[in-house]
């Protein structure tokens, strides 16, 4: 167990978390079971109240899971200190067996969030509420989620020995090391930057034509091409090392926070590329979420590709 | 989507809280008090982690203690020329050391011993001693005191020497050759320094024994393979590194201020079932508000927002005032009481200051504890509110 | 902190060699915790419990001992 | 323009307790139209007005305003139904005391966050057509009772509704402020707006301007 102050918030955060989003949970399954905008009873009009209760309340967590997202990764690099051998965040997440699972399912997670609020705001613009029992439905699928990922984060903390020894990111994510993640790096770099740099074109290509679904499909693959030639190339030009390739590192003050800035541009621009295909929306609105999502993408790959020119034109040779 | 900030709810709210003067004074103070509090206790912290932290470099790379029978023994001084021979090793050197209980006060004092007529010692005690004649030291059997052991002995009329009560019952009278400054006072308060001999006479400790031995590495990349080197040849040592020391640091002060979180969460927790409370009972005045309001065409959700800025209006302003006072008080006022918890009730009491930190993370700590539970305990009561049948106010 | 008065708490920490800083001296396993054991608290006394408010606040380590012995990096070592 | 049909409306004080308020109630009322609810209280006029204000729902039957149905709108929808159609005169002003005139006038405005250019020119607007300019910063508590009635006539016009209602707009003044009232009044029937008032006060009764009077009783209308 691990007793630091930042770990007790979080936990704390966690546990308002649950007891908020299990009646949230509850409301949503009345809402969706007994939702019916015809009728005038009793019962319709006190559902319609709580729906405001359960949409407050899941705007309420994902307003501060996001910071907190940024926060709990804060906490890992911090850990990592008390950790022998790991030297960053990295290192903490690998100390234990759920740390990688818990990771996938917090992004996970506030995908769905955002998705679901972007849902719950084109809901409200119609008197007719079109979106109300899938966004429901939604949620309820959500919680399950959203609780393991409280839970797996409980047992993670709690299962983190602070005498025992951990892999450095150094070893983690390297050619030679033999965990699932490195199995990455037997790609070749040569068809991993034409993967991305295609896929980068496929977007442009559908944003053009205006085909949504294959648009939104197309930023769905770019979410994992884009973080493994992350981690495999453009990481080592962020670390000017060959050999470094943690994908966590770069949130420290040492690259000047740079981490925040491109995981905040994938984020937002794979968002926005995703709700184009997954929500019925307005003509100006769709055609808004295709601006956000093109600006953001095309501003990911000019930052990224930034690092291996200034680094070709400083140096003269490639890593 | 509207992303501008609406001044005019902002306007309303801060009006709708000034509105109950009363009931929003008892939250901010109550609020204050609490944020300051917690801040107050972590920026203590964070200073004297900082003050360790700033040293705990220039200590030396290991540290080796003979264990026997899971107690600390004193290691044979034969030792050190092994290990000297460890490759990588640039110096080791026996120590003895010790503590002295003065009973008269009620204190330890820390006694540490150094080799006599050694010109790098010469040279520091130059720089962090006052009142200090390097011939006397040579020449008498004299020591060097921190500040907090000279007080102290002069509360005993200890002026000149001091007298040590040996082993055998007999006295030992040391000089005061001078006395640390006052600057360091939080590493050297409790210190007394004098040579090795002596020392070994006050405590009677063997020629061929010592406390611990030191050891220095010249390359801190190979401090892993010394340790077991030494691990290897002496099987009932304890070996320590500065490094270890680090993290100790950090587990202790994490742990501690965990311990005094978990304590406080409790009071926040009944503060804010108070906050739920309050919230919760709806006068028919502002039933009659929220009424007006919606009759006048404000949507649920524009009642929501408002009651949304209304507590983090109140709740981050509280939250900035408790950080603030808290600056002020423990890096203007130096924690006056509350630094008592952290350095106890020993008679050696040190006077220091707390070096000032500014710790980013520590601010969004103590805000990720208050502002989002003290929201969520709102979140409810005002759903509440701007649900009310809107129609009462012409029925 | 000055340079001037860091320079001058490392030249005192180098001299004398032990790491604690002097807030807590009541008890000999409370002054420099790093170096002494867990089973220093019944060097002072065998039924002693912590009872100091400072050593409420700063203790002894509680996870030291097993680290200190470094056994994780002997066994590496010695698998290599 | 404003149409109940079949409307029923009941409350449920519990379980087997039931009020009838209204019962199969029509009424049509066109455009431009003064019309004055008439009956003891308690007699349904001021559901009435709650139900084309959308402010709560009919149990059975459908209110339609500008070939609107309004009866089943959702909470947030009602709201902005409000905000853009209908004007409130309540019976005690129903001022934020604390609050400056200017304040309470641009109430209405506040979710919507205009720009500050319009919500000046819109509070100016009302504020000369009512007569309280002069006052618009003062605070509401301290008006006296005529300047606070005009306040209020001033913050239901705000947003130009076509729709104004009164509810018993002169049952806490005296005489000679409800007089200057029903003045009030004649001017926003010259603008063409549709108002509909319930009250008891027999000032209100025969006057000139009036369209329609009808009378409610037990929930029910009586031609």
């Amino acid at each position: 167990m691990i007793l630091t102050p930042e770990v007790l918030a979080i936990l704390i955060l966690n546990a308002i978390f649950a007891f908020f989003g299990i009646i949230a949970f509850v409301l949503s399954v009345r809402i969706f079971l007994a939702w019916d905008l015809n009728s005038v009873s009793q019962s319709q009009y006190i559902l319609e109240k709580q729906s405001f209760l359960t949409a407050t309340i899941i705007k309420y967590i994902f307003v501060i899971k996001v910071p907190l997202f940024l926060f709990f990764i804060f906490t890992l690099d911090k850990i990592s200190n008390v950790l022998t051998g790991a030297m960053c965040a990295a290192g903490v997440v690998d100390a234990t067996v759920y740390g990688t699972y818990l990771f996938m399912l917090k992004i996970l997670n506030i995908y769905i969030f955002a998705y679901w609020l972007v849902l719950h705001n084109e809901d409200i613009k119609h008197e007719n509420q079109p979106y109300t029992k899938i966004k429901f439905g939604i949620f309820i699928v959500a919680f399950f989620l959203f609780i393991s990922e409280l839970i797996l984060e409980g047992i993670m903390f709690s299962s983190i020995d602070i005498d025992k020894m951990v892999s450095c990111c150094g070893t983690l994510y390297s050619s030679s090391a033999t965990s699932a993640i490195s199995s990455i790096f037997a790609i070749d770099t040569d068809v991993l930057l034409y993967v991305f740099y295609g896929n980068f074109a496929f977007i442009i290509l559908f944003y053009f034509l205006k085909q949504k679904y294959l648009f939104a499909i197309s930023n769905l693959v770019f979410i994992i091409s884009s973080i493994v030639s992350l981690i495999v190339f453009f990481g080592t030009y962020i670390y000017e090392l060959p050999t470094h390739h943690c994908p966590f590192c770069f949130l420290q003050s040492d690259y000047y926070y740079v981490g925040y800035l491109i995981y905040a541009l994938l984020f937002i621009g794979t968002f926005y590329g995703l709700v184009t295909g997954f929500v019925k929306n307005s003509k100006e609105n769709i055609i808004k979420n295709y601006k956000i999502s093109m600006l953001f993408n095309f501003l990911y790959v000019i930052l990224l590709s930034l690092y291996p020119i200034v680094f070709y034109i400083k140096n003269g040779v490639w890593l | 989507m509207k992303n501008k900030i609406n001044v005019y709810l902002i306007e309303y709210a801060i009006n709708a809280i000034l509105r109950q003067k009363s009931k929003s004074f008892f939250i901010v103070f109550v609020f204050t008090l609490l944020t300051f509090l917690l801040t107050s206790v972590f920026f203590i912290t964070n200073s004297i982690r900082y003050e360790l932290d700033s040293t705990v470099d220039t200590l030396p790379q290991i540290i080796v203690q003979k264990i026997k029978a899971g107690r600390h023994y004193d290691i044979d001084v034969d030792a050190v020329d092994n290990i000297l021979e460890i490759a990588g090793v640039s110096d080791a050197v026996a120590r003895v050391w010790g503590y002295y209980y003065f009973a008269n006060a009620g204190v330890n004092f820390s006694v540490v011993g150094i080799e006599q007529y050694e010109n790098q010692y010469k040279n520091s005690f130059d720089k962090i001693a006052s009142k200090f004649d390097l011939s006397e030291i040579d020449s008498k059997v004299s020591m060097v005191v921190g500040h907090g052991v000279k007080e102290t002995m002069h509360d005993s009329y200890y002026k000149e020497y001091f007298n040590f009560i040996k082993p055998d019952g007999t006295l030992k009278r040391v000089n005061i050759a001078g006395v640390f400054e006052a600057d360091t006072q939080l590493e050297s308060n409790d210190v007394i320094v004098m040579s090795k001999d002596t020392i070994r006479e006050i405590f009677d400790i063997d020629e061929s024994k010592a406390t611990d031995i030191v050891v220095k590495v010249a390359n801190p990349e190979e401090i892993p393979m010394v340790v077991s080197k030494i691990k290897l040849i002496y099987p009932d040592t304890r070996i320590i590194s500065s490094e270890d020391l680090k993290v100790s640091y950090q587990n202790i002060f994490d742990y501690k201020s965990g311990i005094f979180l978990a304590l406080f969460i409790i009071s926040l927790f009944t503060f804010f079932i108070i906050i739920y409370d309050k919230s919760s009972g709806l006068s028919s005045e502002e039933k009659r508000e929220i009424g007006i309001l919606k009759a006048i065409g404000w949507r649920v959700d524009d009642v929501l927002k408002e009651k949304f800025y209304e507590s983090f209006i109140i709740s981050f302003f509280a939250y900035t005032l408790g950080v603030g006072f808290s600056f002020a008080y423990v890096y203007i006022f130096q924690a006056p009481i509350l630094q008592n918890i952290f350095v106890g009730y020993s008679q050696l009491k040190t006077s220091f200051e707390l070096p000032f930190i500014f710790d980013l993370q520590t601010l969004f700590l103590v805000f990720f504890l208050s502002v989002p539970i003290y929201i969520a305990a709102t979140i409810i009561p005002s759903w509440k509110v701007a649900t009310l049948e809107a129609d009462e106010v012409i029925r | 902190m000055s340079s001037d008065l860091l320079k001058k708490k490392n030249a005192f920490v180098e001299l004398v060699g032990l790491p604690d800083l002097a807030i807590s001296t009541e008890a000999t396993y409370v002054r420099h915790r790093s170096v002494s054991d867990i089973f220093s608290i019944y060097k002072d006394d065998g039924t002693l419990r912590e009872y100091f408010p400072s050593t409420y606040a700063i203790s002894h380590s509680h996870t030291m001992n097993l680290h200190s012995t470094n056994l994780h990096a002997i066994k590496k070592n010695n698998e290599k | 323009m404003i149409e109940l049909k079949n409307i029923t409306k009941t409350y449920e004080l519990n379980k087997n307790d039931k009020v009838v308020a209204l019962d199969n109630v029509n009424l049509t009322i066109n455009e431009g139209e003064l019309v004055v609810l008439k009956g003891a209280s308690g007699s349904g006029k001021s559901t009435i007005l709650s139900l084309i204000a959308a402010l709560s729902k009919p149990t059975s039957g459908e209110v339609i305003v500008d070939n609107k149905k309004i009866s089943k709108l959702p909470d947030n929808f009602a709201s902005v139904y409000r905000r853009d159609n209908i004007g409130f005169i309540f019976q005690k002003y129903n001022l934020i005391p604390t609050l400056s005139v200017k304040e309470n006038i641009i109430l209405p405005l506040v979710p919507l966050n205009p720009p500050a250019n319009e919500i000046v020119e819109k509070l100016d607007r009302v504020a000369k057509m009512f007569n309280i300019s002069h006052k618009k910063d003062a605070i509401v508590r301290n008006l006296s009772g005529g300047e606070q009635q005009r306040v209020a006539i001033a913050r239901a016009n705000v947003n130009d509704p076509k729709i104004l209602i009164a509810d018993e707009p002169t049952a806490n003044l005296d005489e000679k402020l409800s007089l200057n009232f029903i003045e009030i009044l004649r001017e926003l029937k010259a603008l063409n707006k549709t108002i509909v008032i319930a009250t008891h006060d027999p000032l209100f009764f025969d006057l000139d301007f009036v369209d329609r009077e009808i009378q409610v009783h037990n929930g029910k209308i009586i031609l």
